[in-house]
């Protein structure tokens, strides 16, 4: 049984379900960090094994550059995060309404 | 065989502590898990040849990242249960699903179908990282020093962000001081956590 | 020649136009004496002209370009021949006659000088229209004319029923136009242009039933202008118009345009005979219909002009029968009795201040008897006793009848000639005659200025001696140019029994109108409450019923196409687009309620719906691709 | 300078709109006249240096904008659009002169140059592109105009105005980008030239789409049946000045853009929509005047009057043949003359009492005679008298349709007898009767400053009448040109037979006509 690149793929397409599901019913805001750390995770997965499959190094600088967003979106995100928690002491996304249209 | 092994192994590890990542209860058992598959992900990049990717993976995301998650809870003070209310988690999971099986579907369709042509073809003559660092610094130069100033802009609003009152010093102040602090401010950490 | 041409054509104007300067200032004489001056150059050298045309010549000139496009090309072209030479006559003499009459008429109206901007305006387009060499210029006349004849029926504009009046007849005349314009557009795109020389040069070439719409809508163009049934009502009505006006426009000129038309046209009718005999019988059914109207009614002006309208319609029957200069025959006499009639009935007027009822008059020939002869004479002339005009051109219409064996239209107009005098003489008898009613009213009566009795005296002469002057040089030039068809009862004994006859049923008439209403007026209520009488003295309720089939209902569907439709419907159904887009934005910015989670929730629905649909739309694609390969 | 004439004229106004900015407020009318005035005299001078013999596009100039959609500042003008162009200048000219607004005057006129750069713009440009930025930039200022010196709806009356002639001209857009792509598909090159376009003969079903697309665009804008429900509110709300632009100008945009857009391209297709659209045409006709009819305000009775107007020159313009449509463009001018006066003549009435009531009038004849008189000139024109300046171009339209359809052109004919219905009832309600009102017995006479604006357009509405040839001719030499393009690009054999074919016959013989 040789591995192809199909499996990569159904493994990223998981594991991209898992971290859509996550997305959808964290309420915290933190959690719901981790489920987006999930989602590009996943895409990353994905990115290298079509890079391997295909011979070309493009999808491996796409999961770099994807790493490297993400570092910055934690750190950016976590910036704000504390600066609501000290603003209103609750980082639940139901009572972040301020948005409404 | 042993990389199909290996395969299965990780991917049955990696979906079980995504999954504890997005359903526990406990804040720390998700980070925890988090870490953890992180680290399961970087094994797959291993198995594909990408080393560099792999290394990248566990040094940014396990060291990084989740040191960053770490310090933010502390903060937050997330060592009781998250309260989340659910509302029809069974949409949740099927519209989920469907999201992937479409992506999956519409991702494979080409490469079926056609015959890509690789732009930059893997060079088995020199090491991964190596061939990395090539093609990093000629051709995506540029979006590589993006990236970086990104980083850095991303740093500094960070400590901005949540640098606030940086210049007292918890440990220094007297007890009542902090108390007297905490009082002036309305939306203190402490109202809202216990 | 063409000099005297444009001097006969643009003399009327010039004076318009300068009359129309002092129009919103005061009465001035200097507007009417120029005016009729200029009218009188208009007079001499349409005598030139006559002269010249008598000598068996034509001018034909063109002045200058008016619309050329494409393969269209209208002139502004001018044609005197043996026609519209006869046109020019009759409109320069009555117009020049009722210019100087309405000096006096007019002299204590304010409107004084506008009046004469009108009326030479009137001429001007009367002049356009006989003398063009092309149906479009000639439609310019006709227009001008239908215009001038709104300006003049709503000269006293502040009179509602003249304002009414003024519009029904411009809007009934343009049901009419739409015909012609149609009958014009039809030789244009069948014959490639309008001139008259060559549309009558081929019109033969055309297949019939083309030859006979041209001539349908071409009639009917002649049948709103000349008040025809069943666009008949406006004339009548036109007569709230100041009385010169009705006697120059509505009983001389303008409403004979429509057989000027049918005369100038009649290489067209000649080749469609049936149409003809169609136009004959609607004119003897025109003629008796207002001949039947004329006998009970109760309006001087109406009366005669009712009897116009039934003059028309003879002239009708001698068009329609192919008799066309029998019929421009009747036309010119006609004009000239019956604007002495109503510039007769206009001199009653001034004494009788305005008063229109002939039964308040009565016995007036003592204090105007010089009107009183005019009228008297107009009437015989009109009723065609021998000698005078109408004998020789009304009593040949008959003749024309009887020898194309129409034997049905020969008694209906014999019936009418005997109505005609029966209504002609009711109408003198009732104002000159009998016991003077208007004094019970307090008026005094005066007579015209006499200069204005004057003016009156050159129609009265040929009123007198046109039939048996004219006829036969008249009938030598026009038969240059129109079918020369004489008409004569061949059998000696039927001519005598038939002329003698009918002169003697005509004075029974005026006998009968004499003896009716000369003396006293009986009123007989049971006649007067009778259903025919009723039916008659509401002009068949024709008016009515106009009102109530065409006014009202086009009214009120206006008003329904606006407050219903456009409002309710077309409006609406935009506005309610708008609306629903509004609406749905307004329903869904509850969706944006500011959750994260919710819109993330939104998000992946969305991104779920792309998918779907780039799936199904990459699975068709490529459906079609593998089917066409 | 000539050859750069129409750059010129369409960029001089904005300009010193822009230099109006620093000029005091007080002198801003005589500075919008003397900019107005210049600019007339140049679209004067364009005439002048015309050529009416050549048919093509003169004065032509051409500036790359975005070279590689093949988007170039392209300009030119043919008989057709010439004196729209010549009358845009004029009616800017005669709009400011006679301008009685009190309120920002000087706002007023800037707005007013900045229009009469888009509208030149849009009858001058032979860029797709450029056609439609100056297309839907007209619509800014007209908004502006109505929404800031309009009556008391007239937020409503403005957003109307332009939401519903920018849906429209969307749609047009896409079309647009259609044909260009269509044309890139079958040259391998981008073009939004008209003239580029004008070479590709498009297949049948592609010409339906597109005309189609262009048609909503140019029906709004006319506007046709069922899409005129904004006219009426726009009349209604806009300042005088507005109504008379909006009537004499904007509204040509749209007919114009049929002879320049729709015939030429899509030929196959017009043919295929001219029974459609001459229904329409009718009804606006027929529908038009009846409502104009029912109207109570005064204005509202000239602002149905232009949507039966403007049927007739649809009618026109689809008649296919050189007579129809030399008529029709001609009846644009003619009615551009005649509307703009007519509501030049609403305003000065307007201007006295503050209503447009026709039941607060009746008997102003004799109050005011020398404006009883101008009205009744301009009503007669209106109505169609010959030698007024309509007759012509009604005349032309119809005798044109007739080629196509008899029984059609009679119903749409009843516009002379329905025409006259509403004009002459309105006239009898404000003019005739006695002076009932008060208010209405001292009324002052038309002033010289209204006399300054009416005047000459009383001059033209006759002149051109009697002697329509120096508009006509030009007119009729592109108009040709127009037809033989149509003809030779029609695939159909009913258009080949419904577009006649001038190259042949040459003159028509009378007689061989005949059979």
């Amino acid at each position: 049984m040789e591995l192809t690149l199909n499996h990569y793929l159904v493994l990223s397409t998981l594991l991209f379900a898992i971290g859509l599901i996550g997305v959808m019913r964290r309420k915290n805001l933190l959690m719901l960090f981790f489920a987006t750390e999930i989602l590009l995770n996943a895409v990353n997965v994905g990115m290298a094994a079509i890079s391997h499959y295909r011979g070309d190094y493009t999808g491996q600088m796409f999961a770099f550059f994807i790493i490297a967003i993400a570092a910055s979106e934690v750190a950016v995100g976590l910036g704000l995060l504390i600066v609501w928690y000290k603003r209103t002491g609750k980082i639940d996304l139901d009572q972040m309404t301020s948005m409404r249209g | 065989m042993f990389e199909v092994v290996a395969f299965y192994l990780f991917a049955a590890l990696t979906i079980v502590m995504f999954t504890i990542t997005v359903m526990t209860q406990q804040a720390l058992y998700a980070l925890t898990a988090m870490a953890a598959g992180m680290i399961f992900i970087s094994a797959f990049f291993f198995i594909l040849g990408a080393d560099f990717l792999g290394a990248i993976q566990i040094i940014v995301y396990t060291g990084a990242v989740m040191s960053l998650y770490a310090f933010g809870m502390m903060f937050f003070d997330t060592t009781r249960d998250v309260v989340e209310k659910r509302n029809n988690p069974r949409f949740v999971v099927v519209l989920g699903g469907l999201a992937a099986v479409l992506i999956v579907l519409i991702v494979l369709a080409p490469i079926v179908t056609t015959d890509l042509n690789a732009h930059y073809p893997i060079d088995v003559s020199v090491g991964n990282s190596q061939a990395i660092g090539m093609v990093l610094f000629t051709k995506y130069l540029v979006p590589f020093e993006v990236a970086a100033v990104m980083l850095l802009v991303a740093m500094i609003s960070g400590i901005v962000l949540a640098g606030k009152k940086m210049d007292k010093s918890l440990t220094l102040m007297a007890d009542e001081e902090i108390a007297l602090m905490h009082a002036s401010s309305h939306h203190t950490p402490e109202e809202g956590g216990h | 020649m063409e000099i005297y041409l444009y001097t006969a054509l643009f003399s009327p104007l010039i004076g318009s136009l300068i009359a129309a300067l002092f129009g919103a200032s005061k009465k001035t004489y200097f507007t009417g004496v120029l005016a009729s001056g200029l009218l009188l150059t208009s007079f001499i050298s349409s005598l030139i002209l006559l002269t010249y045309v008598m000598a068996g010549h034509t001018v034909h000139v063109e002045m200058m370009t008016w619309i050329a496009t494409g393969d269209l090309y209208i002139p502004f072209g001018f044609v005197v021949d043996q026609v519209s030479v006869t046109m020019m006559m009759v409109v320069t003499t009555v117009s020049t006659v009722v210019h100087i009459y309405s000096i006096g008429y007019m002299s204590h109206d304010k409107g004084f000088n506008r009046f004469f901007s009108y009326l030479s305006a009137f001429v001007f387009s009367m002049m356009v229209l006989v003398m063009s060499d092309n149906f479009l210029g000639l439609f310019i006349g006709w227009e001008g004319v239908g215009l001038c004849s709104w300006l003049l029926i709503g000269f006293w504009y502040h009179k509602e029923s003249a304002t009414w009046a003024a519009n029904e007849a411009f809007i009934m005349n343009r049901i009419a136009d739409l015909a012609m314009l149609i009958g014009i557009f039809m030789m244009y795109w069948n014959l490639g242009s309008l001139q008259y020389d060559v549309v009558f040069a081929n019109i033969s070439a055309l297949p019939m039933p083309v030859i006979t719409w041209i001539g349908i809508f071409l009639f009917i163009g002649a049948m709103g202008k000349s008040a025809q049934f069943p666009l008949h009502t406006w004339l009548a009505d036109a007569m709230e118009g100041p009385t010169p006006v009705s006697a120059l426009i509505h009983a001389a000129t303008m409403v004979t345009a429509g057989v000027y038309l049918v005369v100038r046209a009649n290489p067209i009718y000649s080749e469609i005979p049936d149409v003809g005999n169609a136009i004959a019988s609607l004119g003897a059914f025109v003629a008796m219909f207002a001949a039947t109207m004329a006998l009970v009614n109760r309006d001087m002006k109406r009366i005669i002009a009712y009897s116009t309208l039934s003059q028309l319609g003879y002239m009708f029957v001698a068009a329609g029968l192919g008799a066309y200069w029998v019929a421009l025959f009747h036309l010119m006499a006609h004009a000239f009795f019956k604007a002495l009639l109503f510039l007769g009935a206009g001199n009653v007027m001034h004494a009788m201040h305005d008063e229109l009822d002939p039964f308040k008059m009565g016995g007036l020939k003592t204090s105007m008897k010089w009107t009183w002869i005019l009228m008297t004479l107009a009437s015989v002339a009109l009723a065609g006793i021998y000698p005078l005009a109408g004998f020789f051109s009304k009593d040949l219409i008959l003749e024309v009848a009887f020898v194309e064996q129409h034997y049905i239209l020969y008694t209906v107009l014999l019936l009418t000639a005997g109505m005609t005098a029966f209504y002609s003489f009711r109408l003198i008898a009732l104002i000159f005659h009998g016991d003077k009613r208007h004094l019970e009213h307090g008026i005094h009566p005066h007579e015209a200025y006499t200069f204005m009795l004057y003016a009156m005296a050159p129609l009265a002469i040929l009123a007198v001696i046109a039939g048996m002057v004219f006829k036969t040089p008249y009938y030598l030039m026009v038969t240059e140019l129109l079918p020369a068809v004489q008409y004569h009862i061949h059998n000696h004994t039927t001519f005598w029994i038939m002329t003698i006859g009918t002169q003697l049923f005509v004075i029974l008439a005026i006998a009968y109108a004499y003896k009716k209403y000369a003396k006293a007026v009986k009123v007989d209520k049971k006649v007067e409450s009778g259903f025919f009488y009723q039916l008659l003295y509401n002009q068949y309720y024709i008016p009515k019923i106009y009102d109530e089939v065409f006014s009202k209902p086009y009214l009120q569907l206006s008003k329904l196409a606006w407050k219903q439709i456009d409002l309710k419907i077309v409006d609406a159904t935009v506005d309610g687009i708008a609306n629903i887009i509004y609406q749905t934005g307004e329903k869904t910015h509850t969706m944006q309620n500011g959750n994260l989670s919710s819109m993330l929730r939104w998000m992946v629905i969305g991104l779920v719906v792309l998918l779907v649909l780039a799936v199904a739309f990459t699975a068709g694609y490529n459906a079609v691709n593998l089917r066409a390969m | 300078m000539q050859e750069h004439i129409l750059s010129i004229l369409i960029f001089f106004p904005a300009l010193a709109a822009m230099l109006g900015f620093v000029v005091h407020k007080d002198s801003a009318k005589a500075y919008g006249i003397t900019v107005a005035g210049i600019e007339f005299f140049l679209s004067l001078w364009l005439w002048h240096i015309y050529d009416p013999m050549t048919s093509g596009m003169q004065f032509m100039e051409i500036a790359p904008l975005v070279s590689a959609f093949g988007i170039n500042y392209m300009v030119g003008i043919d008989g057709i659009s010439l004196f729209i162009i010549v009358l845009s200048a004029f009616f800017t000219l005669i709009g400011i002169l006679s301008l009685t607004e009190t309120r920002r005057v000087k706002d007023l006129i800037i707005t007013l140059l900045f229009l009469e750069m888009t509208m030149i713009g849009v009858f001058s440009a032979l860029d797709a592109i450029v056609f439609y930025v100056f297309w839907e930039l007209s619509l800014v200022p007209m908004l502006y105009i109505i929404g800031a010196w309009g009556g008391p709806l007239r937020i409503y009356a403005s957003v109307k105005f332009f939401l519903y002639t920018f849906t429209g001209s969307l749609v047009m857009l896409v079309g647009m980008l259609f044909m260009a792509y269509f044309y890139y598909q079958a040259t391998g090159q981008w073009s939004f030239s008209l003239l580029e376009w004008y070479r590709l003969i498009l297949p049948v079903n592609y010409q339906m789409w597109l005309f189609a697309a262009f048609f909503l665009g140019f029906a709004i804008k006319v506007p046709m049946f069922p899409f005129h429900t904004w006219l009426p509110y726009a009349h209604g709300q806009a300042p005088t000045i507005g109504s008379v632009i909006l009537a004499a100008i904007l509204l040509k945009m749209g007919t114009y853009a049929f002879v320049r857009f729709s015939l030429p391209l899509f030929p196959d297709a017009t043919v295929a929509f001219m029974f459609p659209i001459a229904i329409l045409a009718i009804i606006m006709i027929i529908y038009g005047a009846m409502v104009a009819y029912a109207q109570e305000d005064i204005k509202q009775v000239v602002a149905y009057s232009s949507i039966s107007h403007m049927g007739v020159i649809i009618l026109g313009t689809f008649a296919l043949n050189v007579e129809g449509i030399s008529g029709s463009v001609f009846l644009m001018i003619a009615h551009g003359v005649v509307s703009g006066a007519l509501f030049l003549l609403v305003g000065v009435i307007y201007d006295r009492r503050h209503t447009k009531l026709m039941s607060e009038f009746g008997g102003l004849a004799s109050v005011m005679p020398r404006y009883a008189t101008i009205f009744g000139i301009m009503m007669m024109a209106s109505v169609g008298m010959p030698l007024t300046i309509n007759f012509v171009g009604e005349f032309l339209s119809l005798l044109g349709f007739y080629k196509q359809s008899h029984s059609y052109t009679l119903v749409a004919g009843t516009a002379i007898i329905v025409g006259a219905i509403y004009m002459l009832s309105a006239y009898k309600k404000a003019f005739f009767g006695p002076v009932t009102k008060e208010e209405n017995k001292n009324l002052k006479d038309l002033n010289k400053t209204e006399l300054y604006g009416l005047v000459p357009l009383v001059v033209i509405a006759i002149w051109l009448g009697v002697y329509p040839k120096p508009v006509l001719e030009p007119i009729n030499n592109s108009v040709e040109a127009i037809v033989q393009l149509m003809h030779d690009k029609a695939q159909t054999p009913e258009a080949k037979k419904r577009i006649p074919n001038l190259a042949n016959t040459g003159t028509m013989n009378s007689v061989s006509e005949v059979h």
